[in-house]
């Protein structure tokens, strides 16, 4: 494996667990994959614990992104940026499950580094596209993720309000680029960038260096410490080679890379809303205000309370997302409950940290206090890959649940 | 009963579409709403039936006379009574009493009561709240006092439900007055005929008489009725009232009121109205997660886990939602919302002033959602006693 | 005047008080106006506390309508029936500020009688056709009023779903009707039916007796412990001098009506959710529990707080649309002032009954206990003439706020 | 200042018109949002010109060098600020000392401070506020001890607004111990360059550093420079706060994030969304009402009623409106939700998490949205206390 040699060292817990995985994929013992996420989660949080700063996304302060290169490279070294990779790149192959368990602790730990949209996200092309003309494509790529040292963006989003979709033309010199897209993360990490322009009526992915594009792009600090970037291209040139894929493939590879995002993302939200919760709760068992401590006030415990049952349908829902994903039911049934899923960890994080930060009084409107950050890169996370209100939506249009329904339908056939 | 089936060894599928089809063939209530309560004679017969062909009790012990079915089979068991959408029988002397039977029971208790309940020749009822004593349990005023071979019982219950349909009651009665006042507690069978016993039903809002008043005056019950030690009540009613949490999380109510929901909103021809959208979308995923909840948490206790603080915040959750989905119900009617009743003329196939008053006691009933969440902030959370 | 017979006696102060705001008027003292109007709401209070019976409502318990045609002459006697009635053919004429403090104590004291819908609305018919050809019509209609003895209902809301407007065609015999109407209130009090129809692709008004359309109604209980009714018609002959207008005044007149009567009606909606937090509050200061009462609990405490800031929101609301009533400001103006005004008190009523029944714990579920009345006539207030969604959404309509914003407009242009 | 007009003999509508048309000659700062704070040399220019135009101090009678304005033409004063989206000066000496001033301070202190107020060459800060005393007022630690002539300042003050821009801070500490908490307060003044002061600026979730920490380290302060009695600090802080208090239910801000949230809506192109009506309706009955319901108090106030506790409930009406639209405005920005500053490119002309988080503050400073309900169930609704 072309990462092995310099990961082994500093992560032999990992790599332990990744050989428990894929024993374990032959007789799929339930308790035993739980133990198995449970102590990846673990060693996830002990890392980060140790080695995420959250000091760093202080410079958002002063709108400045808090992306660091290094940690990017110490995220490479623990193996997680080429978790989902195929094994016969190098990668690990592990299922989304374990992206999930390791995004829950990135969130847990406000870690600013695109982990999903940037390197979980590409694996999904890998993943499907890996036995394709251009095979020598991927490994390159993923040698880039085994070090951290170099790295993918995605470009496939919409563009903004206004703004004429990208759209590809044959050239004599290859392509020709013109249009717009939206929502490019941390491209400060990104040394190249996976396109999707319309090509002949039909999505096509390219492959472009981000230097090229440098002078074209508008980009913005957010509000969890990454940036997000547009695109506008108007007659940019393209190579032949630029070309990886064109066709169906491609939309059902941008669809299954949003929908494994969406439960990574939602996995990131619950941790930070957790994370959240229990910074809120460590401040109300002790802060006294009026001579007692502030939770010991009802209108404060009541809110606890409503934080936690959200953070719990959260899991549930997540949970339930991941089982329909495992058990390989319909991709509508798996599309809506992981949307619903990205909702409720969205909604529910942005609860934990607006409460958190009420909570904290005073003090949680300092920069100094760490709750703000979470709220913060809640709001961010939501927003990521459809809010919580668009989720909503996309899981009333993936179950039907606008036709109508007859009056002696029985409650079995209304939800699942 | 005596050809009892063993269902345990037929395999899940095979199990639950036996059990759907007797279900089909035996339900003959045209109640099909898991809100309403089925009662009176309909009940009994239900019951019965299912005693007659070996469907009764599907979790009790087989050596009890139960179907002893395996946790998983109990799951499908409830679902499909959900999935026809059964009304609710009045079986408290199986749900709550034959728990605490068998734990606290005498042998002479048990063989004594066990079988009534099993053949629905004695219907229970439960004398918990009194008029002094909702949410705050240890409050209760009602006495007992001891006489010879006799504890004589003088006091009031109320919102015991379907107490004029019933043969007996368990009650909590207070024998002692100490210092704590959950001691002193004791936990007692009365027969509903016994002289100085008067049962007055409650109207609710919900424009049903299904709870009732109960009182006592000198009503004497031989001591070998009580269960458990005198005094010590406070501990085998606590345990009722767990056995009773459990089955709280169940998304049967939820789902129910979804349907009216949508089947509200498929009659009036509003289903690409924008605001209908929004409401659909947000009740729909609430829906969906509590039910993943719940089907985790089954999964969780299946296994021998403790699920029973994750249970009392569904149960809260659950019980908002279904006023939430109710009060939507009624907004979507607009100029016809608070019709008495069904109203097909206006394009509404249920009665949707009944659901958002049936609804109501979901957050006062079992302990109000404020001292619910009282518990669950210094239980689960370990904040401080206010 | 045609009533001062028999109600002089029974109701001296309302005769004074309708004196004063005669000769307010010529100077518009507003303190004094406010006086007076106070006055007013008391006299009815006192007038109420005597008479009106709530456990009269305990009927609909069992789904029965509560209209009792005794009480209706009662309240002909005070004169409330011919308020708004022009004072040509015996009614008081006074302003819809007047009826409006009238209103709120028959919310305040649960009267289910449709004083609003039909008394006070076709008073607003009676103001703008008065003058009209058959002006003997309206005096008959006024002596009706003044003992109670008649009374109209009015029918002209859209048909309810999946039906046929009411259509009007002539024929030798009159008039041919057809299709249908809803919204009609307590027929059973109403011996006429004042019926909006479409002739000749214009609304025209048309007089019935409703003994004549009796199998032609299908009738329900409210939870007002009033009654809703449904109007079919197929092919009913109506007599020629059954058409009372046709044209755009109709149009007009509905409008007017409509929104006087929504004004009215969220003062009614005002009485009842203040009746219901004064009742709730005093439950809230002597009911113990645990110890203490159980208002000493933060949470009930901060929600009583919530529905005290709505009701006064509400208060607020349906002044300021009275002043633009009676400033005469632009249509559009009054009729978005109004639908606030309507939505605000139609959630502020639900919202302090809701609180109630729950505060009340499980004696506010019993119907032996008055909170619950409050919740349930809330409910159907707020249902008529559109519930608080659809006003909020008229309101929207009317300010045009759905208009494109320039990024420069200043925050007043924003809103009023 | 000299030639002051007399402009209570203006009809309202010509006073309205000559400050309309004055501010927009002389109102030269780009910052048009009443969220954002004028500071340092523009603010200090701003009020400077008000003074030598004769349009200083509206509330302010005449003899006291003010425009003595009546309660109706102030009314109009400050909605002209709130028409041209004026930020807020900070005006501390002013709007907060002024009326303390007169109230309680002796000819020599109105005579010492009231000028450097008008013509603004000394800018107040206001320090109430320390670390461990927030919402709890009475808990304040900050010591003065006497010595001599003088009072020694020992300990600190926090969320001082605009220290790092003022001169001199008007501030209650501690000068006694005694049974009762409230008792023991001296309300004092202070020149911020007096030795042992040292000033550290607060960064705020917001991105600013408009709020400051204060801490005194033997700062001697002339005994002169108390204002009322030693001792006698709470009870001349509490009117202050009374004042303050006053302008809190001011529909301005909500006018301003309705403006934010009907302006990224049309950027967006986004109008005609289900989701976005629903949102504006109800938003924009909110801002109707609490404008309504403000403009009948100041009315109610004008006439000499009192509205003390109905301001009360309707700032906190507001504050949580105002969160209520920032949350609303950032959902709308969907997929680009969460950014820092505005974002043309993206169809964003407003920054949303700037709103977002300045709105934070709004039910925490100034007693959080909890003590607020508490205050009010006591005080108005008479619950009896917890």
């Amino acid at each position: 494996m072309a990462m092995a040699g310099c990961c082994q060292a500093k992560a032999p817990l990992f790599w332990v667990l990744q050989q428990r995985f894929k024993s374990m994929a032959l007789h799929t013992a339930d308790n035993e994959q739980a133990d198995t996420l449970a102590l990846l989660g673990d060693t996830a949080h002990a890392f980060l614990v140790q080695e995420q700063r959250k000091d760093r996304l202080r410079s958002i302060d002063t709108g400045r992104a808090a992306l660091d290169a290094n940690f990017w490279r110490q995220l490479a070294a623990q193996g997680w940026l080429l978790l989902r990779w195929p094994e016969a790149q190098g990668g690990s192959g592990l299922g989304v499950e374990a992206a999930c368990a390791i995004a829950e602790q990135l969130g847990r730990h406000l870690v600013p580094e695109p982990v999903v949209a940037n390197a979980m996200m590409p694996a999904v092309f890998a993943q499907l596209f890996e036995r394709h003309a251009n095979a020598a494509i991927w490994q390159t790529l993923a040698n880039g993720y085994a070090d951290g040292s170099a790295t993918l963006a995605l470009a496939w989003q919409p563009p903004p309000v206004g703004q004429a979709p990208m759209q590809a033309t044959r050239s004599a010199q290859g392509f020709v680029l013109q249009g717009s897209v939206g929502g490019m993360v941390a491209l400060a990490l990104a040394q190249q960038l996976m396109l999707v322009a319309q090509l002949d009526a039909e999505p096509a992915l390219f492959l472009l260096n981000t230097a090229a594009i440098t002078p074209n792009l508008q980009t913005q600090t957010t509000s969890d410490g990454s940036t997000l970037s547009v695109l506008n291209l108007a007659g940019f040139v393209a190579p032949a080679h630029a070309l990886l894929a064109h066709g169906p493939a491609v939309q059902h590879a941008t669809a299954q890379a949003r929908q494994e995002g969406c439960l990574m993302t939602a996995a990131q939200l619950l941790g930070n809303g957790e994370a959240a919760l229990e910074l809120t709760l460590a401040y109300l068992r002790t802060r006294e205000q009026f001579g007692r401590p502030i939770g010991s006030f009802q209108a404060m415990q009541h809110a606890a309370v409503d934080v936690r049952i959200q953070l719990n349908l959260a899991r549930a829902s997540l949970q339930a997302a991941l089982a329909k994903q495992a058990l390989g039911e319909s991709d509508q049934a798996q599309a809506a409950m992981t949307a619903a899923a990205k909702a409720r960890a969205g909604d529910a994080a942005i609860q934990a940290g607006r409460f958190g930060v009420q909570a904290h009084g005073a003090m949680g409107f300092t920069a100094e206090c760490d709750i703000g950050l979470y709220l913060k890169a809640a709001l961010r996370l939501n927003a990521f890959l459809g809010n919580a209100r668009e989720q909503r939506s996309h899981y009333v249009a993936c179950m039907g649940l606008t036709e109508p329904l007859a009056p002696d339908a029985t409650a079995h056939e209304v939800s699942t | 009963m005596n050809s009892t089936p063993n269902h345990n060894s037929l395999d899940d599928d095979a199990f639950r579409h036996a059990w759907r089809s007797w279900i089909q063939a035996n339900y003959h209530s045209p109640l099909r709403d898991p809100l309403e309560r089925l009662t009176g004679q309909p009940a009994r017969a239900w019951l019965q039936a299912q005693h007659r062909d070996g469907w009764r009790a599907p979790a009790l012990p087989a050596e009890h006379g139960g179907m002893g079915l395996s946790l998983r089979k109990q799951l499908i068991y409830q679902e499909e009574l959900e999935r026809f959408s059964v009304a609710r029988p009045m079986d408290m002397g199986l749900r709550l009493l034959t728990p605490v039977l068998l734990r606290y029971g005498t042998k002479e208790q048990i063989a004594r009561f066990l079988p009534g309940i099993l053949n629905t020749t004695e219907v229970w009822c439960q004398g918990y709240s009194e008029p002094g004593a909702g949410s705050d349990l240890a409050n209760l005023k009602m006495r007992g006092h001891e006489q010879g071979e006799h504890l004589i019982l003088n006091g009031q219950k109320t919102w015991t439900t379907m107490a004029s349909d019933s043969d007996w009651i368990f009650l909590l009665v207070r024998t002692s007055q100490e210092a704590k006042r959950q001691q002193g507690i004791t936990f007692v069978l009365a027969d509903l005929r016994s002289p100085g016993i008067e049962i007055r039903p409650i109207r609710t809002l919900a424009r049903d008489e299904n709870f009732c008043e109960v009182f006592f005056d000198s009503v004497a019950v031989p001591k070998c009725q009580i269960i458990g030690q005198a005094g010590d009540g406070w501990a085998v009613g606590k345990a009722l009232l767990g056995f009773e949490r459990f089955s709280h999380g169940s998304p049967e109510l939820l789902r129910h009121a979804f349907k009216v929901l949508r089947q509200t909103a498929s009659a009036l021809q509003i289903l690409e109205q924008p605001h209908y959208h929004q409401v659909l979308a947000q009740h729909a995923c609430d829906v969906a997660d509590a039910s993943a909840w719940y089907e985790q948490l089954c999964e969780t206790a299946m296994q021998g886990g403790d699920a029973h603080e994750d249970f009392s915040m569904l149960k809260l959750f659950n019980a908002e939602l279904v006023q939430r989905i109710a009060e939507s119900a009624t907004e979507l009617a607009a100029d016809a919302g608070g019709l008495l009743g069904a109203a097909p003329q206006w394009g509404l196939p249920h009665d949707l002033e009944w659901l958002y008053m049936i609804s109501r006691p979901l957050t006062i009933f079992g302990g109000t959602a404020q001292v619910q969440r009282n518990l669950i902030a210094t239980r689960s959370l370990a904040l401080p006693r206010s």
